[in-house]
């Protein structure tokens, strides 16, 4: 195995590599800002020793708490949601699946996942430059990240940096689309058509789509934002401000046309999360239930749909944003019409289950739990798709925890399931199944406890992004509920470590797989 | 191909010939981006075989170029808003 | 590589679609310039017939001359003339740097005759510079990195290591790089000549 | 199977826990906010009822078919069913979007009162600035270089203008009950968020453009003000307060705070 190979089969797993030490760092600045909310005044030697400047004598500063969360979503949506589900498993299998000998293009595939990890090193040298890592969170809304060092630390050279890590993750993720596209175009076996593929596949071909023409967005909107930091220029600056007691001499340009660009990226980019997802559960629903999908085309004619009225619903990020009211109420339509084929895609997944045979393997416990994700974390949209509503639940925990259940978890839980599924193609052994369905028993007990009571703490409408809430009388009354939470976040981070355990044991010791273990009738199965 | 070109470069001094009567914005605006795409099709079409050769799906791609393009263009709304708010 | 061979068609659908969403890329920044166009009404039309239209219609000629000689390039493969091939590949080079030459002038007087930089202009619209060199500059490093991209196709195909797709595909570069600046031209340039 | 209880069980304590009566929304001080609040409700019991039989139906299917050895039906598909549950989403997330739009529009798109308060909000980082009009009901002009934080002109009213002379500055908003008041907000620096809970309402404040929010509270008392949009590292302590005051009282302050702001 070389390290510069241009093979699907590695690719994959380096992918999966990067995504396995990403979400482990992930994990664990969420664990350090879950400790801090809840003992805002406790001094931690590992804090200092970490983060001499954030965290003076083991006090952490407000800024180290939201450069903390900056990097933890940063990371958590770029470098696993993304990374995993798509280029992941999809280098991996779909060539399999289609029959075809390698990606289309096998040395611009190597060069996608180097600038990807050149990507996540550049991101992570954030934390080590003068200033420490951005604060402005994964949206970096400007003037708050335009300006640079003056608005706070961390927007100096941090920034420059999270801006430079994902432009770079935008051409690598281009790059990547080109690829599966191709690849799926013209590289499936003879005979196949588009409808004959697997719906695996369809997912990965739709989020292709979708990437193609997301990032291409996100680019030059932080090309221009990292010209407004360097150059002086001010696309995303208006005039008159007053920063710190500093005449900004800037004028002229719109922060509400970031946000545009922003989220015109940034709605897609959930799909992209959950849509290979989606195939996955699919797939392993039917396999373990006995039957055929139900409603084939109509599923992949929900993913095509989806993906398609992802581009129409940005502004329901933006509700509160000062964007006319007029056009929340177009996009407010659009995004509940968006629900509609998620809905479809559930109501198929239980036709599947429907009249089936149901062998309870772990991966088909993790297939079991995304659907029930799907329907607590997507359930709670129809909520703040509607304007008048979201107007309430818009920046507090309420949408913490929505988007974590639907986006991070259950395309967590479609991961897991994947490699349970995919581990004997991968590594020719199981996972421990004892050990997966132990994992998966707490992790999704832990998960409900985790997030179901963070939709309260937004019921009582505690903004997020606070480092503590001692400046609020009203947010004395959600401590007890963020003790709570702390105490499942450190339960769930724990039995991560169970998972952990198993893939790198499963890795050498687990029991050997026969060729096709699951009966499963998709061509990455069969011997030839 | 120089037929083409020839064309290409008479529709840019034609272009040019715009800014030197001074037309309106408005008409301006329209009448070049009319040219404009008319030089972009005619560079797709002979210079970049479109017209011999077309991949797969091309239409529907571009129609997707032509969807995002439009959404973004629902953008536009917001300058004029932002200049009637200050 | 691997040692399969791929059907034809490949490289070019896979051009095609980076050329798609790399317009797509180019129309935002033409949309970030109309907002922002909106936005300031007072916008500056500084640029007058001779130099500035001139100088700028001349760069327009000279970018679709090497357009010409690029679709002669692929028509030399075509036809198996690797020599004729090199030698149109070298001149559209030439035609490029020639575009960034006078576009580099062009420049250097805008920024130290005229005052216009990124940051600030004589009519306190400081956008219309930003937008100025942010969109030509996006374009300009698209036609150096084309000089490069040609560059390592005349090599090839004089050590006969490449094949007709390999031209072909960066013909299509090259023209969409073209076809950039046919809305780049009327949309900076004309828009903003002197009433 | 145990899956299936877990997911039930999860599911129900999930419903159980909204009917805590511990957290939950603060009590509604206007039309609006009670508006809000019934159509919350009535949008709770949707999602609550799609929620309870979507998790009940997996529950149920998968304990009825967990593996005893029966045969595996063979149909994969039913166009019938598919065009049933389709429109019917549809039909139940439209019809949502549309009832929803009332409480929208009723904060966004009614024309002002006639009579309604202006008064002018300021943020910055990280603390709010409120102005009030005077007597004159006229906003003076404002000049950015005459900004002084530390002698009280957080705006920068220009001293040479008459309309600015009687106008009140203070760092808590007093708003009389039972009047409309329309908020006219602006930020000095980065993007901030105006948010009372009581009122259900919230309203970024961006930069460069104002921002009208217009309410009518009716219940005296006074509410904390949030800043909900992250504007940098003193965003958890940029915090406000809400008066609203009998009318009598509110005339009463307003009266005094005229006579001190005539005091050269």
């Amino acid at each position: 195995m070389t390290v510069f190979s241009t093979c699907h089969k590695v690719i994959g797993k380096q992918y999966i590599a990067l995504s396995l030490f990403s979400v482990f760092i992930g994990i664990f600045l969420s664990l350090v800002m879950r400790y801090h909310l809840v003992h805002p005044d406790t001094k931690v030697k590992l804090f200092q020793l970490l983060w001499p400047d954030g965290a003076p004598g083991g006090q952490m500063t407000p800024e180290l708490y939201l450069s903390l969360m900056t990097m933890h979503g940063t990371i958590m949506v770029f470098f696993v949601l993304t990374t995993t589900p798509q280029s992941g498993f999809g280098n991996y299998f779909l060539p399999l699946q289609i029959g075809a000998p390698d990606m289309a293009f096998p040395v611009l595939n190597m060069l996608s996942f180097w600038t990807t990890a050149l990507s996540l090193l550049t991101l992570l040298a954030a934390f080590f430059v003068e200033g420490g890592a951005p604060l402005s969170g994964w949206t970096a809304y400007p003037p708050l990240s335009g300006l640079g060092k003056i608005t706070g630390p961390g927007q100096g050279l941090g920034q420059d940096l999270w801006i430079l890590s994902i432009a770079l993750f935008c051409v690598a993720s281009l790059m990547a689309a080109i690829n599966f596209i191709v690849t799926i175009i013209e590289l499936r076996a003879p005979g196949m058509g588009y409808f004959d593929m697997p719906l695996t596949c369809w997912g990965w071909f739709v989020t292709a789509l979708i990437s193609l023409f997301a990032f291409a967005v996100l680019l030059p909107g932080g090309v221009l934002l990292l010209l407004d930091r360097l150059a002086g220029t001010s696309f995303f600056i208006p005039g008159g401000l007053i920063v710190n007691d500093q005449v900004q001499t800037r004028s002229g340009g719109s922060p509400l046309l970031f946000q545009h660009l922003f989220w015109f990226f940034g709605h897609p980019e959930v799909y992209i999360a959950i849509l290979p997802g989606m195939g996955l559960i699919s797939t392993v629903l039917s396999v373990f239930s006995g039957k055929r999908v139900f409603g084939y085309k109509a599923m992949a004619i929900a993913m095509l749909a989806i993906g398609g009225l992802g581009f129409v619903v940005w502004g329901h990020h933006m509700f509160i944003s000062g964007m006319s009211p007029y056009s929340s109420i177009a996009f407010s339509v659009l995004t509940l019409a968006v629900g509609v084929p998620s809905a479809v895609k559930t109501f198929n997944w239980l036709a599947t289950l429907w009249g089936g045979r149901l062998r309870f393997t772990a991966a088909m416990h993790y297939a079991l739990g995304f659907v029930s994700l799907f329907i607590t974390g997507g359930i709670t949209g129809l909520v703040l798709g509607q304007p008048g509503l979201d107007v309430y639940f818009h920046d507090t925990y309420f949408v913490v925890a929505h988007f974590h259940l639907i986006m991070g978890v259950a395309a967590v839980f479609a991961i897991f399931a994947g490699l349970h599924y995919w581990f004997p193609i991968m590594y020719g052994r199981f996972l421990n199944e004892q050990l997966g369905k132990l994992h998966f028993f707490l992790t999704f007990a832990g998960v409900y406890a985790l997030f179901v009571p963070l939709h309260f703490a937004g019921f009582v409408g505690n903004p997020r992004r606070y480092p503590d809430f001692k400046e609020y009388e009203f947010l004395k009354s959600v401590m007890p509920l963020h003790i709570g939470v702390t105490h499942a976040a450190y339960f769930l981070a724990a039995v991560q470590l169970l998972f952990l355990f198993n893939y790198l044991w499963s890795k050498r010791r687990g029991a050997l797989a026969p060729a096709n273990p699951w009966g499963a009738a998709t061509r990455e199965w069969r011997n030839d | 191909m120089i037929a083409v070109w020839l064309l290409l470069v008479a529709i840019t001094l034609a272009e040019a010939g715009l800014a030197w009567v001074h037309t309106a914005p408005a008409l301006m605006l329209a009448l070049l981006l009319l040219l404009s795409l008319a030089k972009a099709a005619l560079i797709a079409w002979y210079f970049m075989h479109l017209k011999s050769a077309r991949p797969k799906h091309l239409p529907a791609f571009l129609f997707t170029l032509f969807a995002c393009v439009g959404l973004l263009l629902a953008i536009l709304p917001e300058g004029i808003r932002a200049w009637s708010m200050r | 590589m691997s040692a399969h061979r791929n059907p034809p068609g490949l490289k070019t659908l896979g051009m095609w679609l980076f050329v798609l969403s790399d317009m797509l890329t180019f129309s935002t920044l033409l949309v970030v310039y109309s907002a922002l166009r909106f936005a300031n009404p007072a916008w500056p039309r500084p640029f007058s017939l001779n130099p500035g239209i001139l100088f700028a219609t001349i760069m327009t000629i000279v970018l679709l001359a090497s357009s010409l000689t690029m679709v002669w390039a692929v028509d030399a493969i075509k036809r198996d003339q690797r020599k004729r091939t090199v030698q149109w590949l070298g001149a559209t080079i030439l035609g490029g740097a020639a575009f960034i030459a006078l576009h580099l002038m062009e420049w250097c007087h805008l920024l130290t005759v005229e005052n216009i930089t990124p940051a600030s202009n004589p009519w306190n619209v400081p956008l219309f510079g930003a937008v100025f060199f942010g969109v030509t500059g996006l374009h300009m490093a698209h036609v150096a990195a084309g000089l490069v991209y040609l560059s390592v196709l005349a090599a090839g195909v004089s050590r006969g290591t490449f094949c007709v797709e390999d031209v072909e595909t960066g013909g299509l570069y090259w023209h969409f790089v073209d076809v950039v600046w046919m809305f780049v031209f009327p949309l900076v340039y004309l828009m903003a000549v002197k009433p | 199977m145990a899956i299936a209880i877990l997911i039930a069980a999860l599911a129900g304590a999930t419903v159980a826990l909204f009917f805590q009566p511990r957290w939950w929304f603060p009590d509604a001080i206007s039309a609006h906010a009670k508006a809000y609040d019934a159509h919350f409700l009535f949008t709770l019991c949707v999602i609550g009822a799609i929620f309870v039989f979507a998790q009940g139906l997996l529950t149920w299917v998968i304990l009825r078919y967990r593996d005893r050895g029966q045969a595996p039906s063979a149909h994969e598909g039913n166009n019938t069913l598919e065009l049933v549950w389709t429109s019917a989403t549809a039909v139940v997330f439209l019809g949502l979007a549309f009832a929803g739009q009332g409480i929208w529009a009723g904060i966004h798109l009614d024309a002002p009162a006639a009579n309604a308060l202006r008064v002018e909000v300021l943020a910055k980082q990280f603390a709010w600035s409120y102005r009030y009009p005077g007597p004159d009901g006229a906003f003076g002009r404002v000049d950015t270089r005459q900004i002084d934080d530390a002698s009280g002109n957080p705006f920068g009213i220009d001293a040479k203008d008459p309309a600015g002379r009687d106008d009140i500055t203070g760092a808590i908003l007093r708003v009389p009950a039972g009047r409309q008041v329309e908020l006219l907000l602006k930020s000095r620096d980065v993007i901030h968020n105006f948010f009372v809970r009581e009122l259900r309402l919230k309203q970024d404040v961006v930069p460069g453009i104002t921002i009208p929010l217009r309410f009518t509270a009716d219940t005296p008392g006074s509410y904390e003000v949030p800043c909900s949009e992250l504007c940098g590292l003193g965003h958890h302590q940029m915090r406000s307060s809400l008066v609203v005051m009998a009318p009598a009282d509110f005339d009463a302050w307003l009266q005094e705070a005229q006579q001190k702001a005539a005091q050269p």
